[in-house]
C-alpha cells in the first residue's frame, strides 16, 4: 500500500533537563538562570501540585462539584507560564492552573467554577490571565484577536516591536476543532503575536492522540506557514527556554509559533472520569518516572541548588497553602440567587429587569411565609 | 427469553442502541468517547467491545465535523447516531445542522434524504459547570427539517430511541441527563403504543392542565401529586415531540380545563413555551379561562450549580403558576 | 455644514459607520469584502480608502474566526463592528456568539463587556439564491446576552447603528436587505427620538395593531393604507428591537385597539411573534376582541427565489388575517 | 526581524503542457493519452466554457437571477472531472461546471438553482455528483464522510481496495473555513480516500490569495500528515494526470491527497460583482496568455491532433448545446408553490401539513373570486 504521508525527518524534541536531571543543551535554546531562579521554578511546580492535590480532596470531600487536574503537566504549565512577562496575556483552557499560578491569580480564585459559585472566578485584566474557556478551542481565536489588538496599536504608534505577546493554550484534543486550525490561519496571515501553546497530555479524555492526528500536532504549524517545534513537556526549563524565546520573537514582530509540549495526562480527565476504562496502568509507571517535579528536585539536589531547608520550608509553604484553600475553598460563598439577573448585560434590559424583580417578589413571597422552603 | 428489565434511561438508550445495531448493519455510532469509555454517561457502554471500531467509532474531537462526515456517510447509505457529548457543545456543529442536516432534503426535493439522529444530553439539575445544562431546544424546533424529541423516562427513551433510528428524517434526540439514572420496567416485547411525533397524557386531570416534556415531567408529575393534595385535580400532558409537537393533544386538553401551564427549563423568552401559548390563545381562545401561563428558565446564561436550583422550575414555581392560572 | 441629506438605507448605513470610525479611534470593521469592494452591499464603501486597513478589515474567509477575534480585540479594549456577508452565513460563528458572546459579561460578572456590533443583512425577497435570504433572528432573541435590533428605513438605520456602537453589550443589528435602497432624508442634526431598545408607533391607528419590524413595516405600513381605502384604521407597531422588546408599546396599543396581527418574515413556529402572542395573551387577556393572529413564513427553508412572493407575507396576507381578526 | 515561517525549499508547480502548448514531462506524473483522448478533453474544454458564457448571456437577459462563472478554470475542472471514474463521488461547490459536464449531468440542469426554480436540480446519486452547495466548505466534510463510508465497505468486505474514491472541491477562500480543515484531520485519522482538490483562482471574491494564506496552499496538507501538489490549473493534461494518480492512491488504501490548482478566475465572482473595484485590468490580461483551451488547441494544432473539421464541427456542437440550453432556461417552468411544503421531511409532519392546507386554501380563494392575484 502506497502512503501518501510526507516525510519530514525524524521528530525532534527540545530537552535541557533529562529525566534523570541532567542539564542538558540545545543550540537553538539556551537558558541560564540564577540558583535562586532554579528554585523559584521548582517552588512554582511543588505549589503547582499541592494546589491540584488539594484541590482533588476537595472534590473527594464534596466541596468541589468537579476539578480538572494537572497532575503530570505542572513542568508545561509553569515553564511557559514563567515565559511571559507581565504584560503578555495567556488564554487558558479549563486545566492551566500551573499557569495561573505563575500569574499570580490566586489559586483560591480558580476553586469558584468547580464549586459551582462561579462561571468565571477572576478579573481577566488584572493579572492578564483570561477566564477559563471549557468551549474546545474557542479561546485561541480570542487569543489571536487580542494579539492583533496589541499588534495594531504597535502599527499605529510606528513601532515595529510590540508591548506584548499572547498565548494560547490548548490541548491535543482541541488541536481537531475549526477554531483551533482557524485561529492558526489568522494569526499567519495577520502575523500576529501569539504562541500556541499545545499541552499534548496524550488523551482527550478516553481518545488517544492517534484519534486527533497521524502525524506530531508541531508539525500542524507548518502547513499554515509558521514555525512548531516540540518540546520535553515535562522540562520545565526546556518549556521555559522555548516559549521565551517564541515570546520575544512574536514581540519582535515575527509572527506566530506553535510549541507542542510534549507531556502526560498523569490523572484523569477530571474527577468524573474513570482511565481505567481505556488506558493501561503501566503507561502511567512508565510517565511516572518522567515526573516533571522530581527530575527539578533530582537536578536541584545533584548540583547542590538547594539544601534540605529550602525543601522543607517549601513543604511548608505548600502546607499553608493547602490549609488556605481548604479553609478557603469551604468558606467561598453561594452568590445571591438575584445574581442570576446582575450581569446579562452591561446595560439595562427590560425583560431580564421584568423577570429579575418578578422573582425577587416570589422569593419575598416565602420570606413573608415563613416554615415555606424555596 | 426475558424481555422485561428494570432499567436506567441510560441503560435502557443503550440497549436500544443494540438493538438498532444488531437490526441494521447499516446503522453507526459517531462521537466523542462513544467508543471504549462508553460515552461520558455509559449510554454506548460495551457497544464498540461487541460491534467493533466500525460500527462504533470514537471521533476526533470536532462536532462540526461529526455532523458533516455523518451527513457523507448518509449519502452513501448508512444510518448514523451521533452523540454529542454535551447540550453546550452541540453549537460548533449548528452550520452543519441548520444549513445542511435539516435542509438536504427538501434542497434535493427527496433524493437525499438523511436518516441521521443526534442524541444529545441536555437539561441541568446535575451540578455542572458551565456549558453542561443547557436546554437549547428552542433553536431546533424553530428549524424546519429536523425533528425534535425528547424522552421522559426509561421505556420511552427505549423505544423513541428505536424510532428516531427507524425515522428517515434527521432527528434531534434530546436525552434529559439528570433523569439518566431514573429507573422502570422496560419490556421489549410489547410494542410502543404511542407513534413518536405524538404526546401522551401522563396523568389525566380536570381542573388545569399542564404541558411539558423531558426532564420537567417528573418534577410536573410530582407537582400534579402535591396539588392533589389540596384538592386539585391536574392534567399533565408530556409533549415527547417538540417538532412536530402534538398541538391536538394540547388543545383538547385545555378544552376540557379551561388553563394552561406551560413548563420547560429552557429560558421562557421565544421558549417552545411560546409557541405554544400562541398557538392555544388562537385555537381555543373561546375556552381559555385564564392566560396561558409559562414557567421556565430566566433569560440569563445558566448560572454556577450552586443556585441553579433558583434557574429550574420546581414544585414551588409550577404551583405558585398553577395558583395564578387558577385564580385568575 | 449640511446636515440633511436624501440617502439609500445602505448609505445611511455607510454614513453612521464613518461617524463611528470618525468619533472613536478603536472602533474597527471587520469582515469579509468589507474592504476594497465595501462590501457585497457596499455598506462599508471608501471606508478602508479613508479609514486604512487597520481600522477596516478584510478578513479571511471563516465567520467563527471573525467573531472569536472580535471578541479577542474587545477584550484589548478595541469596538469590533463586525460584517456577517448574509444571513445563512452566520451559523459557523453561532458558537462564538452563543457560547463566549453572549455569555462573556455575565461569566466575568461584569468584567468583560464585549461592545461588538454584529451587522447581518437578512430578510428575503431580492431574488436570491439558498441563503441568502433567510431571517434567522429568533436564534439570537432567544441568547440571554445578546440585543437584537432592527431598523425599517435610512433615519433607524443611521441612528440605530451608531447607538448599536456606543452600546456596551454585543449587538446583533439585522439589516433588512431588501430595504437597502429605500430612501429618506437623514438629519444628522436631530438627535434621535427614540431610544435604540425602544418600539415606536409607525402609523397610529384604532381597530387593531400590526406588530412588524424591519423589512415589514414597509408592507405592513402599505397593507395599513390599503385598509383604510376599505374603512379600517390599523396601527402599525415598528418593533426595532427584538431584544430587548418594547412588550409594553405592544399591550398599550392592544389594549386600544383589542386585536394583534404579528408579520415576520421568519417561519411562524417559534418566531419572534410566538413570544408576542404569547405576552399579549397573558397581559391582555381581558382586552383581546380576537385571539392574536400571526402572518410569516411557513416552517420550510426559505424557497427558490421564483417562489418567494408565496413565502413572504405580503399585502393580500397581511389583510387576510387583519380581516380573520377583525372578523373573530 | 526575524521570522517564523519554516522554510520548504522552492514551490513546484506540476505542468505537462506549458502555455504555449509544448507538452513536457514529470518524472511523477505520466499521462499517455490517444489522439481521440486529446482530442475528447479539448471537446469538454471548449462546451464548458460554451456554457459558461451561455449562463452568463443568460443572467444579462434577466432569464437567470446570478450565475458563478467558471472562465479560466475549465481545465482543472475537466482535468479532475475526468479523472474520476463513474463510482468516483464528486462534491463540489457552486462553480463546477466542468466538472459537472464530465460527469455527464446535463448541463441545462444547473441552471435552475441560478434560475431561482429549484434549490437544487439533479440527483446526486444518478452521476455521483452531490448537488452545488453554497455555503463556503461544508462539503468537504460530506466529502469526507462519504469516502468513509466507501472505506468502511471495503473494510466489512475484507477488501484492501475501494471501490471508489471521492473529489472534495473547494476555493482558495474555503481554505480558510474550520470545516475545511478539520475535513482535512479526518481524512487523515481515518486515512479516507478522498482527494480535496482546491481551485486556488487567487481570489475570495475581492479578497486575494493572501488574505487567505501566507504560504502556497498546497502545503497545509504536511501539516496534516498528508501529500500536498500543486498543479498548473490551467493544464488540463497536468491536472487530469495528478488527479488520476492521487484518486488511484486513495482507491488503494493510501489516503487523502491535496492538489491544489493553480489557476485564475478570468471573469467576476459572480454577475453580480464588479472586479474593477478590486483587481487590475493588466493580472487579467497576463492570464489571458495561459488560457487553458488555447493551450489545448495549439497543442492539437502543433502536433495535428485534429483537424479544422474537428473544430468546426465542436463549434456546431456547442452552439447546438447553446442553444438547447437557451430554450431549455427559458422553459423551465416555476415550481407549484406548494412545492414549498413537499419534501421538508421525508415522512409526514403535522406542522408541514396543517401550513400546506392552510396555503393550499388560501390559495384556492383567489381561484373563487377571479381578477384577485395572490
Ligand atoms: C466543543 C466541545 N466539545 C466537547 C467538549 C467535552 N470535552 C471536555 S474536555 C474534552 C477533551 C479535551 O481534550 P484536550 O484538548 O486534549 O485537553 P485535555 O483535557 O487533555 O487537557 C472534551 C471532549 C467540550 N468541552 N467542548
Ligand atoms: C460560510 C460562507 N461565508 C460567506 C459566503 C459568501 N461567499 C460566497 S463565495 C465567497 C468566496 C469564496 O471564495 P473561494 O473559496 O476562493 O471560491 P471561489 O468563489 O473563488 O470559487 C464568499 C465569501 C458563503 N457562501 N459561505
Ligand atoms: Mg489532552
Ligand atoms: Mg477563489
Amino acid at each position: 500500500m502506497p502512503d501518501t504521508r510526507p516525510s519530514e525527518g525524524p521528530v525532534e524534541l527540545v530537552q535541557l533537563l533529562t529525566p534523570e536531571g541532567e542539564r542538558v543543551h540545545h543550540p537553538d535554546y539556551e537558558l541560564d538562570l540564577s540558583d535562586a531562579e532554579y528554585r523559584a521554578l521548582f517552588r512554582d511546580l511543588a505549589l503547582t501540585r499541592r494546589v491540584d492535590l488539594e484541590a482533588t480532596a476537595l472534590q473527594r470531600q464534596g466541596e468541589l462539584g468537579l476539578w480538572a487536574g494537572c497532575l503530570g503537566q505542572e513542568a508545561a504549565q509553569v515553564g511557559s507560564g514563567r515565559a511571559m512577562t507581565p504584560d503578555d496575556f495567556a488564554f487558558p483552557t479549563y486545566r492551566e492552573h500551573g499557569v495561573a499560578l505563575t500569574r499570580g491569580v490566586d489559586p483560591l480564585s480558580l476553586l469558584g467554577l468547580f464549586r459551582g459559585v462561579s462561571n468565571g472566578g477572576w478579573d481577566p485584566f488584572e493579572r492578564n490571565f483570561a477566564l477559563y474557556t471549557i468551549v474546545i478551542g474557542n479561546q485561541c481565536l480570542h487569543a489571536v484577536g487580542y494579539a492583533m489588538g496589541v499588534q495594531m496599536e504597535a502599527a499605529r504608534a510606528g513601532e515595529a516591536e510590540h508591548s506584548s505577546a499572547v498565548v494560547a493554550y490548548f490541548g491535543d484534543g482541541a488541536s481537531s476543532q475549526g477554531d483551533v486550525n482557524e485561529s492558526f490561519i489568522w494569526a499567519s496571515v495577520f502575523n500576529a503575536p501569539v504562541v500556541f501553546f499545545c499541552q499534548n497530555n496524550q488523551w482527550a479524555i478516553s481518545e488517544p492522540l492517534e484519534k486527533q492526528t497521524r502525524i506530531p500536532l508541531y508539525r500542524r504549524a507548518h502547513g499554515f506557514g509558521f514555525h512548531g517545534v516540540r518540546v520535553d513537556g515535562n522540562d520545565v526549563l526546556a518549556v521555559l527556554a522555548v516559549t521565551k524565546r517564541h515570546l520575544q520573537q512574536a514581540r519582535e514582530g515575527a509572527g506566530p509559533t506553535l510549541i507542542e509540549a510534549f507531556t502526560y495526562r498523569m490523572g484523569a480527565h477530571t474527577t468524573s472520569d474513570d482511565p481505567t476504562r481505556y488506558r493501561l496502568a503501566a503507561d502511567l509507571e512508565a510517565w511516572k518516572l518522567k515526573d516533571p517535579i522530581e527530575r527539578m528536585r533530582s537536578f536541584l539536589w545533584k548540583n547542590q541548588l538547594a539544601d534540605q531547608d529550602f525543601f522543607d520550608s517549601l513543604d511548608e509553604e505548600s502546607e499553608a497553602l493547602a490549609v488556605r484553600l481548604r479553609e478557603g475553598c469551604r468558606a467561598l460563598p453561594d452568590p445571591d440567587p438575584l445574581e442570576i439577573f446582575d450581569h446579562v448585560y452591561a446595560e439595562p434590559h427590560a425583560l431580564v429587569a421584568e423577570e429579575r424583580a418578578a422573582y425577587a417578589s416570589y422569593l419575598a413571597s416565602f420570606e413573608a411565609e415563613p416554615g415555606v422552603p424555596a | 427469553m426475558k424481555t422485561a428489565e428494570t432499567l436506567t434511561m441510560a441503560k435502557a438508550l443503550n440497549l436500544a442502541l443494540r438493538r438498532c445495531l444488531e437490526a441494521d448493519d447499516k446503522t453507526l455510532i459517531m462521537g466523542e468517547d462513544v467508543g471504549k469509555l462508553g460515552g461520558v454517561f455509559r449510554v454506548t457502554d460495551a457497544l464498540q467491545k461487541d460491534f467493533g471500531e466500525h460500527r462504533v467509532i470514537d471521533t476526533p474531537l470536532a462536532e462540526s465535523a461529526i455532523l458533516g462526515t455523518a451527513i457523507g456517510l448518509a449519502m452513501r447509505g448508512f444510518r448514523p447516531i451521533v452523540e454529542i457529548q454535551f447540550d453546550g457543545f452541540v453549537y460548533p456543529a449548528y452550520d452543519q445542522i441548520v444549513s445542511q442536516l435539516a435542509k438536504m432534503h427538501a434542497r434535493s426535493r427527496g433524493q437525499v434524504p438523511l436518516p441521521i439522529v443526534v442524541r444529545i444530553p441536555y437539561g441541568g439539575g446535575i451540578g455542572a459547570v458551565e456549558h453542561h445544562s443547557e436546554s437549547p431546544e428552542a433553536y431546533f424546533a424553530h428549524t424546519a427539517g429536523l425533528r425534535v424529541v425528547t424522552p421522559s423516562h426509561p421505556v420511552d427513551a427505549y423505544w423513541m430511541l428505536r424510532q428516531a433510528v427507524a425515522c428517515n428524517d434527521p432527528v434531534i434526540f434530546f436525552e434529559p441527563k439528570r433523569r439518566y439514572w431514573d429507573k422502570a420496567e422496560v419490556d421489549e416485547s410489547l410494542e410502543p403504543t404511542t407513534p413518536l411525533f405524538a404526546g401522551r397524557v401522563a396523568r389525566p386531570g380536570t381542573d388545569l392542565t399542564i404541558a411539558c416534556y423531558g426532564p420537567m415531567v417528573r418534577t410536573c408529575l410530582e407537582a400534579a401529586a402535591a396539588a392533589e393534595a389540596e384538592g386539585r385535580n391536574l392534567e399533565v400532558l408530556d409533549l415527547r415531540s417538540l417538532s412536530p409537537l402534538d398541538v391536538d393533544l394540547v388543545c383538547a386538553s385545555v378544552e376540557r380545563t379551561g388553563r394552561l401551564v406551560v413548563v420547560h427549563e429552557a429560558p421562557v423568552w421565544l421558549g417552545v413555551g411560546a409557541e405554544i401559548a400562541a398557538r392555544v390563545q388562537e385555537r381555543c381562545f373561546y375556552s381559555l379561562q385564564a392566560p396561558v401561563l409559562r414557567v421556565g428558565g430566566f433569560h440569563a446564561p445558566y448560572p454556577p450549580s450552586r443556585i441553579e436550583e433558583h434557574y429550574l422550575p420546581d414544585l414551588d414555581r409550577i404551583l405558585d403558576a398553577v395558583d395564578r392560572a387558577t385564580e385568575h
